[in-house]
């Protein structure tokens, strides 16, 4: 599998990355590096990148998480946050699933509840899923197919679920009269999703679609029994058809997770299933948290995003506990969009002259510096996207930005003076202001005057950056902007960023790439079945973006993990990008 | 020696803008049964004279010297603890606001119970039927009820007669009366003055009443002290001050005394300007600068502090002119133009 | 004295009484004011108050030369001051030295002196502005409500109480948090700083108002108001000639002791993300920040230390001035 | 607020007239306060030319679609009129109010304040929940304050001009004119992230589950906060007892003959606390209704820390809640201050 190795030559390369960036620290790394590799057993920086660190099959224990913000949901039809997948595999089981445990395999997928990956068939339009045996919720009641269609076919319904992706409800072929399994139920919905037996799920698409495998590692396939789903009260006791069920919830407060005895190890090879209770508390101060890590208090941060600043300059100068650390490159990429809806940055020439001015190490610096920000991104795909390719289409000296190469393209696009246009960011992220403050100053030295504006992350999209009228009649030509992929492909990643046929008046994560071009070649990429041929249009797609100008990458975002005192069995997932929640254990 | 003997009492007060001389060497006597009256307008040092009397300055910024001899006992020398007990004892006081002078969160009983019962160890009880006694005694209706009344539940009038009660309540050997009917209406006035008379008489106290009002004196004293500037400057029987007179500030007084066939803000012969400030008070005499007749001392009054001098039988005046010039001026100048009023 | 502000712009403490004392002597003789200034010339701690407020009025009105000649400018990153492995600051107490006078911030290296220097300016513009704002709004209700009495009277001191017994903070961030961009001919900073004006002035008036409204009670009964009244004036004629003039020693008084106040609304208001937007320098954004790098202390500290020093400064003042214009604290 | 008037004693039938009258006039402060927060949440944004799909946008997950959007947008009724939406929610309060949860409806019994619009949680229980954290700090903070303050300010009072009140009165303004959040992250660098004696910022224990550990996780915030309050109310303490002392009954009292310890604390003290009643009655009523900024400085999971939560995410039923449920508590302690102050005030009439 090229995927494999591509993906591996830039992990290795990432790692190489971290070692030279932190200086005098390669030898100290290097050494208990190797020792990891031997038992596992040894701290050392970035130690469960390509191996399990503190491996163990030891079963018992509770397992103490700690959440700083909230889930949006803990339905599986209704979440969209990543460490929410990572997690929820706990209790619910879906089609497939990223391959557990570290290095370059953690971003394909697996089986899980299917016997196999899914079958294609009629070009790529219909995906068949056989389940195994054996399979059965918390209650003792056998999974079947039509748990998994109806689950399916109820994540269909947005007012009920607004918070799910809505993958599925685009890419099946839905009954023009289905208005979701509470306000229709009469209405057979067969044609998008059906059960032909008891153990198999077939998939009705619109249009042929290569991905389907990754769509169906989401939660909207894992199995809901009809006569217990309470609609949007169901997340209050999500049935479980995993290795632990709820014993209690408190919405806003916690939860605790217990086995769940109806769960067969069999059936599920993937899931140690190690500890005997895990406990998690939500909104818990964010520093808190950290430090209660740092102590030992807490196992695990279920977010996943890695340390907050304070406790990186607690964490990094200290080499007992930055031997405790992970520095993996995640499939993210955090930028600036560069709006083309006012003048003069609808001229190319003008954005041109931004990708140029902009000193792309000050917004390295910005968004937390090589290790705790990132790599300095030169291009739209994050090096985790399988077929990534890096190219720099804006090459600086020292990649600092050249003034004069921006004042060439001020005039070809006749501002030779430059122009003023507004900045927005999220105020409640720091990295966020500070990235607006290093493009303010490296604009201006060529004349570009920014206004800088930061706006709420709960209503940045809805009612800002992502708000067409808004951008236009508020002269705004820049948004601070991060995306991560919701599986590491290009369709993943890029479509909801680039294609210009998602935007709509509100709501918008497209905030720039409105090229035609663009659009073809992903029309191209996502029918295409050839894995290899795919990732190359990806790749084509990425490039037409780059030389669109109308997103200035700043990092391709590295997150600081630190390992729970006392966590076994600690692996790194390039799928999840985060450590593989289901495969923890405690001492 | 008297009952009450205070001599060369000083009371001075340090403050940021100087020394405040408010009473600056008075000396002066009251028998049992006998009735002192102080005259003085407001800032003469009377009232600060009465509490230094009771030793309420004790413990504070005060500076004290002189003596107060009271029943044979010296005062300003002995302890604090040794005056309190004292107070309300031997000696007590009525106050002139009798609203502000009485505590609005407790009722009036209560009040007179815990005066009774500081310096009588009786029982709750017994106070009680001793405060409805009191009450009773300076002519307040239906005591038995009223003393579970809040002060601001009673009249001005019956005010003062609670506040007289409140005093009496320990047959006190020394009652000081300040502004005893300043807040109240002229009826009124008469009535309360006409209690304290007769309760003297009953309790054979001696009595010192302070006013600015000579009026006031006029029905109870035997004996009258006008004060100026924390300084006596007239003393002498009642009649020697009301028919006698030998000081210009005196006749000033009695010059504006309201009458009850005057109307009360009318006034005859007003004194002009206001009383010198106690701070730094100037050479000579403290009254020359409002003082009429200030010239016919030849320059005297600006430099030189008069002497006070007694002129016949305990009559003393403080004052630079001769006593034919007083007589003569009293005589044919001031009481006549009184007299046609 | 600055009211606790947890909760809000809680009930300030207000002696009504004891300032009336003072204008009491206003009418009497015109040498209240001397005889104030001479109280106050003595009232070395009041006049150490005073000095510091003048001295940061003129700091934050002087503050591009005095970064120009001690500091950076407070936009300007300083990637050279930061350790690149840990993020933080060179050298010891957050780089604090010749260079940068407080150290600097962590990440990106700005000067935290011209920080705090450029953040005074916003601090004491809004403390003056939205004090002013209150003493407009509690004169002219307080006036209202204590000269015409009666229903007038009744309505405004229940408003008074509705506002004191209001959780102005929550209130007052919920509404600071729905500032829109632009509006009222402004935009950005400008309306922001134009609201937060409004909504602090708006929300701690009432204890301006009663002391007001007292105030203007009691000169009602005056003699001199009766002797213009009985001369046939007008109530805007009394009002504007006999009682305002009357009033000025207690609302300048209050108004001196409003300042801080409203100054820790201020703060409050940008530490909790609802004041003035970034990147402008404001102390209690400076510690909002601060606070998730509390393995800083200089970081905390100075801005910290910012906003004690003036609120303290006025404080001292402001307890000078009433003082001196009170002449029963003698 | 009750007119101190001086009149008759109270008899039981006027204090009954009274506290309806009082209840009545509550209500409608409430009301209005509800319709000023209504309106700063819908009309505000409607002037920033918010539409109602872009105010349910909030509200959706990311990548949402338009379908979606319009589809939240309709089920949290952002495209009827503001009165209507307003009206909802009145109804809501005293009526109850219904919640359709897809595979059924829900009853919301009155008073219902709604569901959140992110968590889609029913408000009132979650409001009910975060008291005890409040009501904790705040009560202990106020017997902190009221002790410390009250017998700071006397002693100052009664030894003024001494060392003791220099250094109590300067430490005083020094403290009312430090911010609790600096004071607060001071404390817990120093205390907490330093020593170590006192536990991070984010503790908290019900009382019922352990009384020791309840006290020790809030000790910091305590002690904290009644630094602020005490300092103010040791000035205030100061100045009332100054004032009260050269009162003339308490001249009285001393010419009665009274120990200076009785004309002190009966005569005295009596007296200069009833303002201070008022305003503690005020202070408190704002602090049980959220300590917002002590509760961000040590993250505790009180009122304070959900309404500024719910400001951040625009959570409009969250917000009305607890701005209404702060509102209320200041009220009803303002009712309890104002009937206690005539207990205390034989003068004061309730009227």
């Amino acid at each position: 599998m090229r995927r494999k190795t591509a993906l591996a030559g830039a992990a290795t390369a990432a790692l190489a990355l971290v070692l030279s960036a932190c200086g005098g620290g390669g030898g100290s790394t290097q050494q208990p590096a190797q020792s990891a590799s031997g038992d596992g057993a040894q701290p050392a920086f970035n130690a469960a990148l390509t191996q399990v660190f503190n491996p163990s099959t030891k079963k018992g224990g509770t397992l103490k998480a700690a959440n700083y913000s909230d889930w949006d949901s803990l339905d599986p039809g209704d979440t969209y946050y990543g460490y929410s997948f990572n997690f929820g595999r706990f209790y619910w089981r879906t089609l497939t699933t990223y391959k557990p445990g570290p290095g370059p395999d953690g971003n394909t997928v697996v089986p899980d509840l299917a016997e196999a990956l899914g079958e294609a068939s009629d070009g790529g339009k219909t995906w068949t899923y056989k389940l195994k045996s054996g399979l059965k919720f918390e209650d003792g009641t056998p999974i079947t197919a039509k748990d998994v269609a109806y689950a399916v076919a109820r994540s269909f319904d947005k007012e009920t679920f607004p918070h799910g992706p809505s993958y599925l409800n685009e890419l099946l072929d839905w009954p023009k009269d289905f208005k979701g399994v509470y306000k229709t139920p009469d209405v057979d919905y067969k044609s998008a999703v059906e059960a032909t037996d008891d153990t198999t799920v077939v998939f009705h698409l619109k249009k042929p679609f290569a991905s389907m495998d990754y769509v169906v590692q989401m939660p909207m396939s894992a199995p809901v029994p009809k006569d217990k789903d309470t609609g949007a009260k169901y997340k209050e006791h999500v049935i479980s058809s995993g290795p632990y069920k709820f014993e209690k919830n408190e919405i806003g407060k916690g939860f605790t997770l217990v086995r769940n005895d109806q769960w067969d190890a069999s059936t599920d090879p993937l899931r140690p299933a190690l500890p005997d209770r895990i406990e998690v508390q939500v909104n818990v101060n964010a520093d808190d948290l950290d430090n209660q890590i740092i102590a030992g208090d807490l196992h695990l941060d279920i977010q996943g995003t890695g340390l907050q600043p304070a406790a990186l300059g607690k964490v990094l100068p200290d080499p007992a506990l930055k031997a405790r650390a992970d520095n993996p490159t995640i499939p993210r990429l955090w930028y600036a969009s560069v709006i083309p809806y006012n003048k003069p940055l609808d001229n190319i020439n003008c954005r041109k002259a931004v990708m140029w001015a902009a000193d792309r190490v000050a917004n390295q610096t910005a968004f937390g510096g090589p290790v705790a920000g990132g790599d300095l991104a030169t291009n739209v795909l994050p090096p985790p996207i399988v077929g990534q390719e890096k190219f720099d289409l804006y090459a600086t000296p020292e990649s600092k930005g050249d003034v004069n190469k921006a004042k060439e393209a001020l005039t070809a696009c006749g501002q030779p003076n430059g122009f003023e246009t507004t900045m927005t960011y999220r105020s409640d992220r720091p990295r966020e202001k500070a990235l607006a403050e290093a493009m303010q100053q490296a604009l201006s030295k060529a004349g570009i005057k920014l206004t800088l504006k930061g706006f709420p992350s709960s209503s940045y999209f809805s009612d800002y950056a992502g708000n067409v009228d808004y951008v236009k009649s508020h002269n705004i030509g820049l948004a601070a902007h991060g995306w991560g992929s919701d599986w590491p492909d290009g369709y993943g990643f890029l479509q909801a960023i680039v294609d210009s046929r998602t935007i709509r008046p509100a709501g918008n994560y497209n905030l720039s790439v409105k090229n035609d071009e663009v659009d073809k070649l992903i029309d191209q990429a996502s029918a295409e079945l050839d894995a290899t041929a795919r990732a190359k249009l990806w790749v084509e797609v990425d490039k037409k973006v780059m030389e669109d100008a109308s997103i200035l990458p700043v990092v391709w975002a590295k997150s600081l993990l630190l390992r729970g005192k006392g966590l076994t069995n600690i692996a790194y997932n390039e799928g999840q990008s985060m450590y593989d929640y289901i495969l923890l254990g405690v001492e | 020696m008297s009952f009450l003997d205070v001599k060369d009492l000083k009371i001075h007060f340090p403050t940021d803008d100087g020394l405040v001389k408010s009473v600056d060497g008075l000396s002066f006597g009251v028998e049992r049964g006998k009735t002192l009256g102080i005259v003085g307008e407001s800032g003469s040092g009377k009232s600060v004279t009465s509490l230094g009397v009771l030793g309420l300055h004790k413990g504070g910024p005060a500076k004290i010297s002189g003596e107060i001899w009271l029943d044979g006992e010296e005062l300003i020398g002995a302890s604090a603890e040794h005056v309190r007990g004292l107070r309300g004892k031997k000696m007590a006081m009525i106050f002139q606001d009798p609203l502000s002078s009485m505590h609005p969160y407790y009722t009036v009983g209560h009040q007179i119970i815990e005066a009774y019962r500081i310096h009588n160890d009786v029982t709750k009880q017994v106070a009680r039927k001793h405060a409805v006694d009191m009450l009773g005694r300076v002519g307040i209706p239906e005591p038995g009820r009223r003393v579970d009344s809040y002060p601001h539940e009673f009249s001005g009038g019956m005010r003062q007669r609670a506040m007289i009660a409140m005093a009496l309540s320990c047959d006190p050997e020394l009652l000081i009366a300040d502004e005893p009917t300043t807040a109240l209406d002229v009826t009124v006035q008469a009535q309360i003055l006409d209690l304290m008379r007769d309760l003297q008489r009953e309790f054979d106290s001696a009595l010192i009443v302070i006013t600015h009002d000579l009026g006031v004196v006029a029905e109870l004293s035997d004996d009258i002290l006008v004060m100026y500037a924390g300084k006596c400057v007239e003393y002498g029987s009642a009649d020697d001050i009301f028919y006698r007179p030998e000081h210009p500030y005196t006749w000033g007084l009695l010059g504006s005394m309201p009458r009850l066939d005057r109307e009360p803000t009318e006034r005859l012969m007003p004194i002009k300007g206001s009383p010198p400030s106690l701070i730094n008070v100037p050479p000579g005499c403290a009254f020359s600068p409002r003082c009429p007749y200030a010239e016919r001392t030849g320059g005297r009054a600006e430099t030189e502090a008069p002497l006070l001098a007694e002129t016949e039988g305990g009559h003393l005046v403080r004052c630079h002119m001769d006593r034919t010039e007083r007589r003569d001026l009293w005589e044919n100048e001031i009481k006549p133009v009184l007299e046609t009023q | 004295m600055t009211a606790p502000l947890d909760v809000s712009g809680s009930a300030s403490e207000a002696h009504p009484e004891s300032v009336l004392a003072g204008a009491g002597k206003a009418i009497q003789g015109r040498s209240l004011t001397r005889i104030a200034w001479m109280r106050l010339r003595r009232d070395k701690v009041a006049l150490t108050g005073g000095a510091v407020v003048v001295l940061l009025i003129l700091v934050s009105i002087f503050s591009s030369p005095i970064i120009s000649a001690f500091g950076h400018p407070p936009l300007e990153f300083h990637q050279d001051a930061i350790d690149p492995n840990t993020l933080l600051p060179k050298g010891a107490f957050g780089g604090v030295g010749s260079e940068y006078l407080l150290g600097v911030e962590p990440i990106n290296g700005r000067d935290i002196f011209s920080r705090i220097v450029a953040g005074a300016w916003v601090s004491l513009l809004i403390g003056f502005l939205a004090t002013l704002v209150s003493v407009v709004i509690g004169t002219t209700l307080g006036v209202i409500a204590g000269y015409f009495g009666g229903w007038v009277d009744q309505v405004i001191g229940r408003l008074m109480d509705v506002f004191l017994a209001f959780p102005l903070l929550v209130f007052a961030i919920a509404l600071a948090g729905v500032i829109p961009d632009h509006g009222f001919g402004l935009e950005g900073n400008g309306l922001r700083i134009a609201m937060l004006i409004f909504i602090i002035g708006f929300f701690s008036w009432p204890s301006i108002g009663r002391i007001v409204r007292g105030q203007t009670l009691s000169l009602r009964e005056r003699e001199f108001v009766d002797a213009a009244r009985s001369l046939g004036a007008r109530n805007g004629y009394i009002l504007f000639r006999e009682v305002l003039p009357n009033l000025m020693a207690p609302i300048l008084v209050y108004a001196t002791l409003l300042i801080p106040t409203n100054i820790l609304f201020e703060a409050a208001l940008s530490f909790l993300g609802v004041g003035i937007n970034p990147p402008t320098p404001t102390w209690g954004g400076m510690l909002s920040e601060a606070v998730r790098f509390y393995t800083l202390p200089h970081f905390v500290l100075f801005p910290g230390l910012a906003i004690f020093i003036t609120v303290l400064a006025f404080n001292l003042f402001g307890d000078g001035l009433r003082d001196a214009f009170d002449p029963r604290a003698h | 607020m009750a007119c101190p008037a001086t009149g008759q004693a109270t008899r039981p039938v006027a204090v009954l007239t009274y506290i309806i009258r009082r209840v009545v006039g509550a209500f409608a402060m409430l009301i209005v306060i509800s319709m000023v927060t209504f309106g700063i949440f819908f009309v505000v944004p409607q002037w920033a030319g918010a539409t109602p799909e872009a105010m349910a946008a909030r509200y959706v997950g990311r990548a949402a679609t338009p379908e979606t959007v319009h589809l939240v947008a309709e089920r949290l009724g952002f495209n009827d009129p503001v009165v209507v939406q307003y009206g909802r929610f009145v109804k809501g309060l005293f009526a109850g109010a219904q919640y359709d949860y897809g595979a059924g409806v829900e009853q919301c019994p009155a008073p219902c304040f709604g569901y959140s619009f992110i968590s889609g949680q029913p408000v009132w229980p979650d409001l009910v929940d975060r008291m005890p954290v409040t009501f904790s700090l705040a009560i202990g903070a106020a017997v902190i304050w009221v002790l410390a303050g009250v017998s700071v300010g006397v002693i100052s009072a009664l030894r003024r001009g001494s060392f003791f009140d220099r250094l109590s009165m300067g430490t005083a303004l020094a403290g009312v004119s430090l911010p609790i959040f600096f004071t607060g992250m001071i404390s817990l660098v120093v205390f907490s992230y330093g020593l170590g004696w006192t536990p991070p910022g984010g503790a908290w224990t019900d009382l019922a589950v352990n009384p020791l550990q309840w006290a020790y996780n809030l000790l910091l915030p305590w002690i904290t906060l009644a630094f602020l309050f005490a300092a103010g109310y040791a000035r205030l303490t100061r100045a009332g007892m100054l004032e009260t002392m050269g009162e003339d009954y308490i001249r009285t009292a001393r010419a009665k003959g009274l120990r200076e310890r009785q004309v002190v604390v009966k005569h005295g003290l009596r007296a200069a606390l009833t303002p201070i009643l008022t305003l503690f009655g005020i202070d408190f009523g704002l602090l049980v209704g959220g300590a917002v900024l002590t509760e961000t400085t040590y993250t505790l999971p009180g009122l304070g820390q959900f309404a500024i939560l719910a400001i951040r995410n625009q959570d409009l039923p969250q917000v009305m809640g607890v701005v209404l449920i702060a509102a209320g508590f200041v009220v009803v302690a303002s009712l309890i201050v104002d009937l206690l102050y005539a207990v205390v005030d034989p003068r004061v009439r309730l009227s």
